[in-house]
């Protein structure tokens, strides 16, 4: 069996581990248009921020590849598939055939379409190694960095930035910083605390043309600046498969299995789009679990172990200056709240279960949240009010509680009968 | 793979399981000079609530959400047994986010903390277990 | 009030360089002696309300505690001691009874104590029992005088009902009420693994402890709590209580407050009302009354349970238990005024009674001299605490002993003798849930059966020692003791000579 | 009270046709383990010796003086019709002294007094017995069974042979033994056999269960006056044999009773009966080193500790069978043996006399 893997990153990871359970012998191939040994995405703001480095950013072990004996071939890109002979086209001509093949193509960095944009010095966009790297270079005492958007990206890269002596000014079209995942009140909260943290921010503006390096705002407000990170947000990377015409539509389609509407081809990770259980709806998430688990259950799929992932939820822990977000499922649905102008939490429940939740500051026990949701956990079988307030088995039945912790299986409990004394 | 396993019925609350873990994790000798002054932060922690208790540390479940979801590869598991590698963790969280059974907890340093059943630190039955009074966290094989 | 005429007792010390503030102590202590001063972040201990039961003091991760006696002191002599002077002011403000725990703990002759065993030399060798076999194994129950024949000349070899036991040890009366349900439990697996007997005691029997029935010994006492036909014909024999060493002429009082839902339905009582057990049998008023409950009760189950009879060793014991032998029973247990009570008057547990040994030697003597010993196996209790004392015990002439001081020690008892309270931190002697868990029977089987077979590795070194490998080779056999510091009546009533005779 | 506790020699001779032979032979077998023998007792009993008079009770007995004589004589003609009474014959010899007065009746109980005693006639032989060893100062009956007598002494056993001029009286079994007591100064009663009615006991070995032993018998009227192994034996097998009706193999599953492991391992009727037998006589196990000869009228039976701590050898040639201590003690006497071997720890060897049941 031939394996061949077009991405180098989380999804291809959980590919590669999941074929390895299941096939010890096939081959894999791994195709990545970066250079790299796999290295963790989110941790680049980390490097800015040096809390890490190249090393320590590897996902997996430097004996990742040779353990699970795959081919690697970096730096190369897929050019296109072709399905009738099942090989894969790369730059350089090589064509690569597969018996089962998994995109796992990650997403680009939306470039927005501002005028003078191409005139601006020193402007980066800030997904990949390579993106921090340039950024870093471009960095100089009390330089002004304007940051295009104010999500998870922009205000990661920022904390990224923060320890480096320069000023971080960040815009956003929305009103609210994380727009995507916080409502209005957690968003206040949190943009009171980057500004504590020297952020500053325009929000609710959009840039509306760049002078050199200067960005015009809707208000005719005029920001200078030296560096500009692009963090608008991403796109899928759906080519290769839009190409072959397989179903895409922001992102790639694919069914629980992973697959995509094309036999023996899959796709997994920030280039697909999938069914978000805690709403129901096709979307795309853009999410390191997700793309693992996304990933792994196309390798099982591949290796010939029919495996089912449908658990997909958007979820985000993400700390900004040692204040931690946890954020799960969807807005919808009545809400159990609490907050102290600080920390911060909300639930959102409808129809018997729990929707999704916003944590800020007290993030004890999310999982315990995230999981009713993930499982559709009927509230009625749990206290709710307790749960509530206090995340925690204590919530649950104690027979749920005894199968979670193990306590009621195997009991010993002696002889019942012993050696009987009666004659 | 022998597991640690924890009977609420037995539980007495005593919290002296995360006694017992929180000085395992100090390497020290001595129980007072480790603990004497320090308000402790185990892996296992006891829930209670109008006369239940039980004591929760990590199950290191078969298909672990946390290991799947670490975004650094800082948590594996190896020959069944999760464990972090703390100089990988840069305290994104993301496994207390994933965790059903809120068994991860962040550490004095940021990077998380969770139960690796002492491996790290001692040979044997985890420390919580052999500090529990009434048998009610135990480290057995059940098969899985 | 004002007047504080009682001391406590014992004072509980803590290093305060050890207290790691873990509270476990403060949350172990049903008695609250223990309290965490959140303002200094230190603990404290109320010595008041202390009882020495050293649960904190077990409990503590880092032996931070320890409880002395007070060194509080009256002006005492050898007269008025200060135990005598404060249970003058204990009466003196309640007008009350004084009511205690457990066993005798006066300063009377301890007479296993003043035994010794034999070891063969030279001309017998003792038998090791590494190397061969060595048997415990007891028969209780009446043994016929005569044997009969088939047409084929083979012995018929019908008995009257026997018991086997795997060592000649069994757990003695425990009510479910005065102990907990987990502490029952404990005991009937335990008995069960180890092929041995336990006893109900007069509460009845849990529902869920029937399918330990065949180690099981059903009592009926003088409140019938909890009898009917089912526990009856539960057991594996059935015992008349008719007294208790701990507390003779006495009966026995259940607090309404330890009547629960459990205890109630075992009973057979209404809940939260006190279980009175009366000083008397009302049906037994005398020797004849008795053999007809023996004769009911045998009656009552087909004639294939052991009836035991259970009398607490007063000063015509021999007469009594010849009486008793002639009554149909099939074993008589005789209970020694070291005997355990979850409570008891303390005048009546401190000056009634005989200690064991004395009155398990005249009644064995009594039954061989009248020639009936073989109707009856004699059950020996009140205050057997190791190995040797069963081994003395068996050598004075007792088939078998009860323990239940010990099998609660074993359980985690210790001995603070405050059962009467009902807030055993160790989950005994409680009705209290919180408490009650406390004792794991997991945990407390196996530490029951560990001490018994620990006795039983023990037992059987002594016998090799002695050159015996059979048990029954013991029983009775007075020979292998020998008296130190006792005087010439004391020797001749257990029938033993003195050391170096 | 002070006990006997001794080392000692055993032998025994039997013919299984109930051939008469001399006493000499015992004698020589039993001087071979003189070795075991510190001369403080030694006995024999014979059988069959007194054809003439095999339907009286022999009363063999020791007297210190006269006047314990005259008493007992008194005693005896109240109970008894004295066919005819002797002194014992002996033969003065150095190695023997401080002998008592020995003397022998022939004697049937009186009707009357059996009638009214309401015993059975051995019953009331027994009775008799232990009244006069309780109740007569200085006076002893050492043997008391029919057609056989027990000849003992303080003294080497070939020498207390010597004494009785055993070599004159011929029967189908002897037995006999050699006394090595440890603690207790010798005394012409204590020395072996222990003899009741017709069963003698000679025994080597030091009994464990003595005192269990002991206490459990004397509830059914015997009295152990002379605190010695054999005697409590002899009773045992008295009660059991003659009062209880087991057989000589069920007695030898009470004194020697298997382990329950190896009686868990038996078929279930033999299980059950030994199970039944441990329980039923569990007082009367023996613990401790023994190997006894226990002579009868009509035969013989030899038995070991379930352990084996005393060796005990048998020998058999043709009609003859031999049980001794030692192999030596055989050869000495019949060295063309057909057969030889050791009884296993336990197993009781039973012989008796064609035509005679036990």
């Amino acid at each position: 069996m031939e394996y061949v893997i077009i991405g180098n990153s989380t999804a291809a990871v959980g590919a590669v581990e999941a074929i390895r359970r299941n096939d010890k012998t096939g081959k894999i191939v791994i195709i990545s248009n970066e250079k790299y040994h796999v290295y963790s995405r989110p941790l680049i703001s980390y490097l800015l921020l040096g809390k890490t480095d190249e090393e320590r950013m590897k996902y997996r072990n430097d004996d990742f590849y040779s353990e699970h004996r795959c081919e690697l071939k970096l730096g190369r890109t897929a050019q296109r598939i072709d399905v009738q002979e099942k090989r894969v086209i790369l730059d350089d001509g090589e064509s690569v055939s597969y018996d089962r093949l998994l995109v796992a193509s990650g997403s680009s960095p939306v470039v927005p379409p501002i005028p003078g944009l191409e005139k601006v010095r020193n402007k980066f966009t800030f997904t990949t190694l390579d993106d921090a790297k340039s950024l870093e270079k471009a960095l100089f005492e009390n330089a002004r960095v304007l940051i295009l958007g104010a999500g998870l990206i922009g205000l990661k890269c920022a904390e990224g930035l923060s320890k480096r002596n320069v000023e971080i000014i960040c815009v956003d079209l929305s009103t609210r910083v994380l727009s995507s995942i916080l409502d209005d009140q957690s968003s206040e909260i949190m943009k009171q605390h980057l500004e504590d943290h020297h952020i500053s921010f325009y929000l609710g503006r959009q840039v509306t043309g760049f002078k050199d390096n200067v960005a015009c705002l809707d208000d005719n407000d005029e920001i200078p600046f030296d560096v500009l990170v692009l963090a608008v947000g991403v796109r899928p990377n759906v080519n290769l498969i839009k190409d072959i015409g397989g179903k895409t539509n922001r992102g790639i389609l694919i069914d629980e299995r992973c697959r995509t509407s094309i036999p023996d081809i899959y796709a997994a990770g920030d280039c697909c789009e999938s069914m978000d259980i805690s709403s129901g709806q096709i979307k795309q998430m853009a999410l390191l679990p997700n793309a693992y688990m996304q990933g792994e259950c196309a390798g099982m799929n591949m290796s010939g172990v029919d495996c089912i992932f449908d658990k997909a939820i958007p979820m985000n822990a993400i700390g900004l200056f040692g204040k931690h977000i946890m954020t799960a499922g969807t807005y919808t649905g009545q809400t159990y709240y609490e907050s102290d102008g600080k920390d911060y939490k909300k639930l959102f429940y409808s129809n018997n279960r729990l929707n999704g939740f916003i944590l800020i500051g007290n993030i004890e026990k999310a999982g315990i949240y995230t999981a009713l949701i993930r499982e559709k956990t009927p509230l009625d079988t749990l206290d709710f009010e307790l749960i509530c307030k206090t995340p925690g088995l204590m919530a649950f039945s104690r027979e749920t509680r005894a199968e979670k912790l193990g306590g009621v299986i195997n009991e010993y409990l002696g002889s019942p009968v012993g050696i009987s004394c009666v004659e | 793979m022998k597991r640690v396993y924890v009977n609420e019925k037995w539980c007495l609350g005593c919290h002296l399981c995360e006694y017992y873990c929180a000085f395992a994790s100090t390497g020290e000798t001595d129980m007072a000079r480790a603990l004497k002054d320090i308000r402790i932060n185990p892996r296992i922690r006891v829930e209670e609530c109008e006369g239940i208790s039980f004591a929760v540390s990590c199950r290191h479940c078969p298909e672990p959400l946390c290991v799947k979801g670490c975004i650094t590869g800082a948590l594996r598991k190896i020959d069944g047994i999760i464990t972090v590698d703390r100089n990988r963790c840069i305290g994104c969280y993301t496994c207390i986010l994933s965790c059903p059974y809120g068994a991860v907890s962040p550490s004095e340093d940021g990077a998380i903390q969770k139960c690796e059943l002492c491996i790290k630190t001692h040979e044997g039955t985890p420390r919580c277990v052999l500090g529990c009074p009434n048998g009610a966290i135990v480290f057995e094989e059940r098969g899985e | 009030m004002a007047v504080e005429y009682i001391q406590p007792e014992y004072e509980v010390v803590r290093n305060q360089e050890r207290c790691i503030v873990c509270r476990v102590c403060e949350r172990q202590c049903a008695n609250q002696v223990h309290e965490y001063l959140k303002d200094s972040n230190r603990m404290v201990a109320d010595d008041s309300k202390c009882v020495n039961c050293h649960r904190c003091v077990a409990l503590c991760p880092t032996r931070a505690l320890k409880i002395v006696k007070s060194p509080h002191t009256f002006k005492e002599n050898t007269n008025w001691s200060g135990k005598a002077i404060s249970e003058i002011y204990k009466q003196a403000e309640s007008g009350g009874v004084l009511l205690s725990s457990m066993g005798n703990p006066e300063n009377y002759p301890v007479y296993f104590d003043k035994m010794l065993l034999n070891a063969s030399q030279v001309t017998n060798p003792s038998i090791d029992p590494l190397r061969e076999p060595m048997e415990t194994r007891v028969f209780l129950g009446a043994k016929p005088e005569r044997i009969e024949r088939d047409e084929k000349g083979r012995i018929i070899r019908s008995l009257p009902p026997q018991i086997q036991l795997s060592m000649p040890v069994m757990f003695s009366a425990m009510s479910y009420g005065s102990i907990s349900y987990n502490a029952h439990e404990s005991l009937a697996r335990a008995a069960a693994e180890l092929g041995i007997l336990y006893n109900t005691g007069e509460g009845g029997l849990h529902e869920d402890l029937y399918k330990y029935g065949k180690n099981t010994i059903v009592q009926v006492a003088s409140g019938r709590f909890g009898v009917h036909k089912d526990y009856l014909e539960s057991g594996a024999a059935i015992e008349i209580k008719m007294g208790q060493g701990a507390k003779p002429g006495i009966g026995g009082h259940l607090p309404g407050e330890k009547v629960g839902m459990d205890i109630s339905r075992t009973r057979m009582i209404p809940e939260g009302t006190d279980a009175i057990s009366p000083a008397p049998h009302h049906d037994i008023y005398s020797i004849e009354d008795l053999r007809q409950l023996v004769y009911s009760l045998k009656e009552a189950t087909g004639y294939k349970k052991p009836v035991i009879v259970k009398i607490a060793a007063v000063h015509n014991v021999a007469a009594i238990a010849s009486g008793i032998a002639r009554s149909g029973a099939d074993m008589i247990a005789i209970d020694g005024f070291r005997g355990g009570t979850g409570a008891a008057p303390t005048r009546i547990r401190d000056h009634v009674g005989l200690p064991i040994e004395l009155a398990l030697a005249s009644v064995d003597k009594r039954l061989r001299d009248e020639g009936i010993r073989n109707r009856v196996s004699i059950i020996a209790g009140g205050s057997i605490r190791s190995s040797a004392d069963v081994v003395k015990a068996i050598a004075l002439g007792a088939d078998c002993v009860y323990i239940a001081t010990a099998a609660l020690v074993a359980l985690g008892c210790h001995l603070c003798r405050s059962c009467h309270t009902g807030k055993c931190n160790w989950g005994i002697a409680t009705q209290r849930p919180d408490l009650v868990k406390r004792l794991n029977p997991n945990i407390g089987f196996r530490r029951l059966v560990n001490l018994l077979t620990a006795w039983q590795h023990e037992i059987k070194e002594m016998m090799g020692g002695m050159g015996i490998n059979s048990i029954e080779a013991l029983r009775g056999n007075r020979l292998m003791l020998r008296g130190v510091g006792l005087n010439e009546k004391e020797l001749e009533i257990l029938g033993i000579k003195h050391a170096g005779e | 009270m002070y006990r006997n506790v001794s080392g000692c020699a055993i032998s025994g001779i039997i013919s299984r046709s109930g051939k008469r032979f001399s006493g000499e032979r015992i004698i020589e077998s039993v001087a071979t383990m003189r070795e075991r023998s510190n001369g403080l007792g030694g006995g024999f009993a014979a059988y069959g010796i007194y054809p003439e008079y095999k339907d009286y009770y022999a009363f063999h007995i020791f007297y210190n003086d006269n006047a314990a004589k005259k008493e007992c004589e008194t005693f005896l003609e109240e109970h008894f019709d004295i066919i005819n009474l002797s002194r014992i014959p002996t033969r003065k010899i150095p190695e023997i002294t401080d002998e008592p007065l020995i003397w022998r009746y022939f004697v049937l109980p009186l009707p009357t007094k059996l009638a009214a005693s309401q015993l059975d006639e051995r019953e009331y032989v027994v009775r008799c017995v232990f009244r006069i060893n309780t109740g007569i100062d200085g006076a002893y009956v050492f043997s008391s069974g029919k057609n056989m007598g027990v000849f003992k002494a303080v003294g080497f056993p070939e020498d207390v042979g010597r004494f009785y001029k055993l070599e004159e009286y011929e029967g189908y079994c002897f037995t006999a033994h050699g006394r090595y007591p440890t603690n207790t100064p010798g005394w012409w009663g204590g020395a072996h056999p222990f003899s009741l009615l017709d069963y003698t006991v000679v025994h080597n070995g030091e009994i464990s269960s003595y005192d269990a032993n002991r206490r459990s018998i004397e509830m059914y009227g015997y009295k152990c006056t002379l605190l010695t192994d054999t005697e409590v034996i002899a009773y045992m097998i008295d009660y059991l044999h003659r009062r209880i009706g087991l057989t000589l193999d069920e007695i030898c599953h009470v004194f020697a009773a298997p382990f329950w492991s190896t009686i868990e391992g038996k078929p279930k009727q033999e299980r059950e009966e030994l199970k039944f037998l441990r329980n039923v006589f569990s007082s009367l196990l023996i613990t401790g080193p023994f190997s006894i000869i226990v002579g009868f009228e009509g035969g013989m039976m030899a038995l070991n500790d379930r352990l084996k701590l005393r060796s005990m050898v048998v020998g058999e040639k043709d009609d003859m069978v031999y049980v001794a201590s030692e192999e030596a003690a055989i050869r000495i006497i019949q060295n063309d043996l057909d057969r030889v071997w050791s009884p296993m720890g336990g197993e009781g060897v039973i012989v008796t006399v064609e035509g005679v049941k036990n």
